[in-house]
């Protein structure tokens, strides 16, 4: 173990608790290797590590979800062992689970108390008073929404803070959040890390782990950094800046490149012309109003917005999973408004979906034929499909987007989040199309993975390629691309050259400028 | 979908307004359809003397759908209840003509209601058996309940080796009469077995709308991973579905032995056909999560009235069956209309019937 | 048509037999001025008693019931009593006097007796055999297999190879036909429950090219084991006259609406049946008709 | 799991390592065991000349199977087979029999050939309607066929008035002989009725390993959603499915008649479950995107060389029932062990487990 020398130095305040030479393998994969893990009492702990690393691995043994293959959980001093997410809970131990885990077909109310109902008298359960809590809660974490609600009829976002009321609900002394925020606006970011705070200030322990690094290090009071299972570094807050994460977390340090230049941008590829998408849940309202917006080959544009800016509906529109009310969109100066998704597919316009695993891959399919799925045509001859081409084909996308895998044949479930995205962006790529949109292309995917999608944006652009991609983070409007147009309310409020410092972009988005 | 949470939430709020409760039944148009349709074709359809009849008719199909109401509910399916039904019934009507046991020779006649106590034990034990395979032995529900759809029917005749118990009504100085009872007498003018229709249906609707059990169940079904990671025994639930599905079907099989005054191995027969339609007419989800006792109830009086309408007008067996077909594919669709007539929820039931696909392929694999 | 409603309740519309039960019944009571209402419980126990229901909720004059079951049937039959309706049993009997005003039934066990005499006399009195049985829950089932037990058990040289029930279905007939000519290839005769069976064993034994030294028996008398008679592929059937006794019923249910009886002397009534083999055959008009 | 695919590999490989693949096949222990059980208690069972005659039993099912697959591996399911087998052979059997058109009063006699055709495509066109409601009226697959079941069944006894056709073999002066031919006869020593199974299961075969439309089903199946954002015309795979189900029960109808040389409408009761059961022995996951051709076929052979089995022992109809069920449930536990046996393919499973789990989340909202 490479502990990083500065551990030695400092003293760190009360451990509440820790995990002594964890060790977890699934089968044939090792996921966690001797990991030392402690927990400082009323403090933040910062989990950094890549997709795959193993954080989600660790804390789920650490809150009883499953169990190491070897190693100790000692609790303030004495030895505890979890059979169940329930023993772990009795202990005063929470997680918020990096997926989402709500019934969406229960409300708001029934999730945060599912399995731990309030009954009154005879069994049966105190809906009166777990609506009240719950109502308290959600002003908590001001997001008012009706204990009444689906949760199925919530954005994403608003599902996250869901889960995190139902994590609050069981005030516990030690709370896990694994990736809490990767659906949230900066806003609500803002009144999560206020209650964070006042969780710190009544002596709760929280173990935080996100892949915005700036975003964490505002809170962490320790960062501890994870790396391929193995724990490379310790450090408290004093004594880590961005480059030292990302430094551990990846071994060498980069940014997120620049823009591409040193080449022509070609004609207009794709172009949209006041374009109308209706609310389909409130009628006469527009999530996308009155929206323009040209795209020229070789060119990269970002666009910025809060959630619900309307960023989605916008590009599942061009992408002909839903119509438009009003306008036009062209690709290449043809009108492909009437074409349906394989049309559009084939005329080299393709969508890289927000959710990947809803809307990206198929499980049951090999990573190949997940690469292969969007071109099939293209290796197929008198109507049957030649394994030989598929193979080539499959090799040659593999390479081209640096997946990590053990072979075409591999299982979609044995990558990690990084490498899955990179499987949805090759399929695309695939296609050899004209025109690439990705809404949000980095959710959830690690420092590194980042950068590589960025880079592989930017070859593209410089073959000719127009890229439109969507992000919630401001300092990826700085990175690859040409030009940054900022949404909100369904309209493009603002657009700004490379240069644009991250307030000017917030402000136009509409957001409260903060940290 | 949303709907039917808001129809529980009526329940939980204590709502009495039948109306609007009715409306909000999914099947509830239909109903109203065919009451309407057949009083035309048919003097004698629209009489009370009548819906009496067609409910004790229903109340067979009633007690299965809303056994297999819970099962649906958890995304499992019970295909086993129509040869539970016939196990049970033959079961009964062995007690009830009285078991020798030769070892003490010593013949003993247990009476009517340890009769109706074993016989759902029984039916509990054949659930069971099915909850097991599912919860602990993930084998897929439709394949342990279509083996047990077998067996059970092979048990029913092999205990009565095919033939039929008619001596059901007991005799009075064994003291186990009052049998039939059950399937033949009314109380304040109403046929025994629809009261116990009713009554099973109040408790369980009070179960699946007051209870923890309840909510664990709708849990289950809506996703089993997060039931799971909080705190919910998914498997204690699945497993307990099954069992109730099981006792449902015995009481079923009770109702309809005392009905016939007499028990046979073959009765039942695709019943669990009929049960299912019931509960899907009556708008429930087969992906689980989704779906209330009232409206299944709603479905079984749909599929009975309509069955009685055809027979009562004098169609051809032959156009019953089209019919019959042919309303569960309409009064499904009517749902779907519905849904799109609100535009928000049958988007979301749409979405979420895709992610719960994804999420039991899982539990499947 | 105003002398009011007479409901036909059958087993099942679509095998011939019962078919031709339920339009000879139908014609018979709108000849005599009866609406009629034809249904088929498709022998299960429950359709039927909710027929009879709806044929009280009709306010039926008469039922004419084939029972589903000759213990599962007597439920329904006594709440059509109750309710004032007079019920006539036709084909299959019930195994409880004084509830119907008359139970008008083919002789099975006469019936049995006859084609097995006529089948033992065909193989000479020798041989080993195959038996395909109908469903016990069917007790005609029951009846036919002793009919035949009783007559066969006085050839000594006659040994039963293998039996087994094949459902009154000609498919399961000749599939377990199949099979059990793989372990019984010696056998020189296959006797059935009813036609259908025989008629998928008869298919069996060709494809196995054993039809001509395989002897097979029927029972029923329908238009397609008359064809395989006449054809020489079938020994013979046993007819039973289901023409006749479902148009008594109808006229003896008649006869008690107008004068409150039956007018016979006996509740249950035994209709012989007919041996039907190549000499006869062209005498079979109709459907079930033997003139 | 990743199994499946290295199978679909293999076949695509053209690999031709029999044995490889029959390991391979989820089903096969279970027929190993049968073979091997009932060759010891019997001396006739192991004999080609009954093989053959049980693979000709096994063609219906098998063909029913092999529809049923595609279906199931888009997620859906079909329960309309049975009845669609029986309207497509009692239709076989009316234009075997000759059709009058008044109008004209002339009789025409289409020779096999056209029957065989015109049968296929009402099979094709029962198939479309379910298909329509499936994919673009939204009806859930089980309740859309739940209704076609009582449909077809009604209208092949509305057009046989309830009668079998027993006339089929035609007449040499009308040119419309050869149909028992199909049934009947042996080509190379083989059942016709095995050598169109087998034909239909290695078009069946190529088309999904080896044609984009193969793949666009299992991508359906998988995950619905992505497959449309990568081009794949969902709707009309779904549709396609459905058809190619009514196709193969088509062609399972005219197998069954010819080989009773009689059509009749109430052929294939309850066949519909026993092809699910041949899929889901055969290792098909309900949930969709999974199943192979081969091991279906195996499962259809388990289940035909048992229910023969049994009666060539002498085991009576109850009994026959019991191990028919039981043998479902155990074949389908066995696939379980073996995936947990092999480590590696389990655990992946494990993990695509979650994946699919985290999908269904995302797709919650
Ligand atoms: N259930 C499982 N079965 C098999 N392997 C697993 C399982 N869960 C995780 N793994 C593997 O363990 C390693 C660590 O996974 P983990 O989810 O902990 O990474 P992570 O750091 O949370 O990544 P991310 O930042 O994307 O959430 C990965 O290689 C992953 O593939
Ligand atoms: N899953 C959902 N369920 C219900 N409403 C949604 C959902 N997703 C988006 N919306 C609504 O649609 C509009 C656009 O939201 P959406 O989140 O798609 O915008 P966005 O800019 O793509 O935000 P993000 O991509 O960051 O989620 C908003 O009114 C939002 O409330
Ligand atoms: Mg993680
Ligand atoms: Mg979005």
């Amino acid at each position: 173990m490479n502990i990083d020398r500065s551990t030695v130095e400092v003293a760190p305040p009360e451990v509440i608790l820790s995990a002594r030479n964890i060790e977890k393998r699934f089968g044939a994969v090792q996921a966690l290797k001797e990991v030392n893990f402690d927990i400082y009492r009323g403090q933040v702990t910062t989990l950094f590590g890549e997709n795959g690393a193993g954080k989600s691995t660790l804390m789920k043994i650490l809150s009883g979800v499953i169990a190491q293959t070897a190693g100790e959980i000692v609790l303030e001093g004495e030895s505890v062992s979890f059979s169940s997410p329930s023993d772990a809970e009795a202990l005063g131990i929470t997680i918020i689970h990096q997926e989402l885990s709500l019934a969406p077909n229960l409300n708001v109310r029934d999730n945060i108390f599912m399995g731990r109902e309030l009954t009154k008298g005879r069994g049966s359960v105190d809906y009166k008073e777990e609506a009240r809590q719950a109502e308290l809660l959600m002003e908590e974490l001001d997001e008012p929404i009706h204990p009444l609600t689906l949760v199925e009829d919530l954005r994403v976002g608003q599902q996250q803070i869901v889960e995190i009321a139902r994590a609050l609900s069981k005030n516990s002394r030690i709370l896990i959040m694994d990736e809490p925020t990767s659906a949230l606006s900066a806003t609500e970011v803002e009144t999560l890390f206020k209650v964070v705070q006042d969780l710190k200030n009544k002596g709760v322990s929280i173990v935080y782990i996100s892949h915005h690094l700036e975003e964490a290090l505002q809170i962490t009071d320790h960062a501890v950094v994870l790396r391929d299972g193995v724990m490379t570094a310790y450090a408290p807050r004093s004594d880590i800046d961005l480059q030292w994460i990302v430094r551990h977390m990846v071994g060498e340090s980069f940014d997120l490149g620049s823009p591409p230049t040193g080449y022509e941008q070609g004609s207009t590829a794709l172009s949209i012309q006041n374009l109308y998408i209706s609310d389909d849940k409130v009628a006469g309202r527009y999530v996308v109003e009155d929206l323009s917006l040209d795209v020229r080959a070789g060119e990269i544009v970002c666009i910025y917005g809060l959630m619900g800016a309307g960023r989605t509906e916008l590009l599942e529109c061009v992408a002909g999973r839903t119509r438009q009310s009003k306008g036009d969109i062209l690709l290449n100066s043809t009108d492909v408004s009437h074409y349906n998704i394989a049309q559009r597919i084939e005329r080299g316009l393709v969508l890289v979906p927000e959710d990947r695993q809803r809307d990206g891959l198929v499980p049951t399919l090999s990573v190949g034929r997940n690469l292969s799925l969007a071109s099939i045509h293209a290796f197929t001859r008198k109507g049957l499909t030649s394994s030989s081409l598929e193979a080539e084909m499959i090799n040659s996308a593999i390479d081209k987007v640096h997946i990590k895998t053990d072979g075409g044949e591999a299982s979609i479930g044995s990558l990690s989040g990084g490498n899955q995205q990179k499987v949805v962006i090759g399929k695309m790529l695939a296609t050899h199309p004209d025109v690439i949109i990705l809404d949000e292309p980095s959710r959830g995917i690690d420092v590194g993975a980042k950068a590589e999608v960025f880079k592989l944006l930017s070859q593209g652009a410089r073959r000719g390629l127009a890229v439109v991609f969507t992000t919630s983070e401001v300092s990826e409007c700085l990175s690859i691309p040409h030009r940054v147009l900022v949404m909100s309310k369904g309209r493009i409020s603002a657009e700004f050259k490379p240069g644009v410092t991250k307030d000017e972009i917030m402000a136009a988005s509409g957001e409260s400028v903060a940290a | 979908m949303s709907h039917h949470n808001n129809n529980a939430l009526q329940v939980e709020k204590g709502s009495i307004d039948i109306v609007k409760i009715l409306l909000e039944g999914r099947a509830f148009f239909a109903l109203i359809v065919i009451i309407i349709v057949f009083s035309i074709l048919s003097p004698v359809y629209f009489s009370t003397g009548n819906f009496l009849t067609m409910s004790s008719h229903v109340a067979v199909f009633g007690l299965l759908g809303i056994g297999m109401l819970f099962v649906i509910l958890t995304g499992g399916i019970d295909l086993s209840v129509g040869s539970t039904l016939a196990l049970c019934g033959v079961f009964a009507g062995m007690l009830l003509e009285g078991v020798e046991i030769e070892a003490f020779n010593l013949a003993f006649f247990p009476s009517v209601w340890v009769v109706v106590v074993l016989t759902c034990l029984l039916g509990g034990l054949v659930g069971a058996i099915n909850g097991v395979l599912v919860a602990y032995f993930k084998v897929p529900a439709f394949v342990a309940t279509l083996g047990m759809l077998y067996v059970a029917r092979g048990a029913a005749l092999l205990l009565t080796d095919g033939l039929t118990f008619n001596s059901l009504s007991g005799d009075p100085t064994l003291g186990n009469t009052g049998f039939e009872w059950l399937g033949f007498n009314k109380l304040f003018g109403i046929p025994v077995g629809v009261l116990i229709l009713f009554c099973a249906a109040v408790i369980c609707m009070l179960a699946l709308s007051r209870t923890p059990f309840g909510r664990w169940i709708y849990s289950t079904g809506g996703n089993a991973r997060a039931a799971e990671l909080s705190g919910v025994p998914v498997n204690r639930v699945k497993l307990s579905v099954y069992i109730i599905s099981g006792v449902c079907a015995a009481l079923a099989g009770i109702v309809l032995a005392s009905q016939l005054t007499s028990a046979g191995p073959t009765a039942g027969t695709t019943y669990e056909l009929t049960a299912i339609a019931a509960v899907v007419i009556g708008g429930a989800s087969l992906m689980g999560g989704r779906g209330t006792v009232r409206n299944t109830l709603l479905g079984a009086f749909v599929i009975g009235f309509l069955a009685d309408g055809l027979v009562i007008i004098g169609v051809s067996a032959y156009w019953q069956m089209v019919f019959t077909g042919s309303v569960i594919v309409f009064a499904v669709m009517l749902n779907n209309v519905q849904y799109s007539a609100k535009h928000k929820s049958s988007q979301q039931a749409e979405k979420t019937t895709e992610s719960k696909r994804e999420g039991s392929r899982a539990s499947a694999t | 048509q105003d002398k009011g409603l007479i409901s036909i309740i059958v087993n099942d519309m679509s095998n011939p037999y019962w078919q031709t039960e339920g339009t000879i019944a139908e014609r018979t009571a709108e000849e005599l001025g009866y609406d009629a209402n034809v249904s088929s419980h498709v022998g299960d126990t429950n359709t039927e008693s909710n027929q009879v229901d709806t044929a009280i909720t009709n306010g039926a004059k008469a039922i004419i019931l084939d029972p589903a079951n000759a213990d599962g049937s007597i439920g329904a039959v006594r709440r059509a009593i109750e309710a004032g309706i007079p019920v006539f049993i036709i084909n299959a009997e019930i195994n409880q006097q004084g509830l119907a005003k008359a139970q008008l039934v083919s002789n099975n066990a006469q019936g049995a007796a006859l084609g097995a005499q006529q089948w033992a006399m065909q193989l000479d009195g020798e041989g080993s055999y195959i038996e395909l049985k109908g469903p016990p829950s069917d007790n005609n089932a029951a009846t036919r297999s002793n009919g035949y037990e009783t007559v066969l058990s006085q050839y000594p040289d006659l040994s039963l190879a293998a039996s087994d029930i094949a459902n009154w279905d000609r498919t399961e007939g000749r599939n377990k036909m199949q099979s059990m000519l793989r372990s019984h290839p010696d056998i020189r005769g296959v006797i059935s429950g009813n036609d259908e069976m025989a008629l998928g064993a008869i298919v069996a034994l060709k494809q196995e090219g054993r039809l001509d030294d395989v002897i097979v028996g029927g029972f029923d008398g329908s238009p397609d084991a008359v064809d395989a008679v006449r054809s020489g592929e079938l020994a013979y059937t046993v007819l039973q006259p289901v023409a006749v006794f479902a148009e008594h019923a109808v006229k003896i249910a008649d006869h008690y609406i107008n004068t409150g009886e039956t007018g016979l002397d006996s509740e249950k009534q035994l209709y012989d049946c007919f041996l039907i083999t190549q000499d006869n055959v062209d005498s079979y008009t109709s459907p079930f008709v033997l003139e």
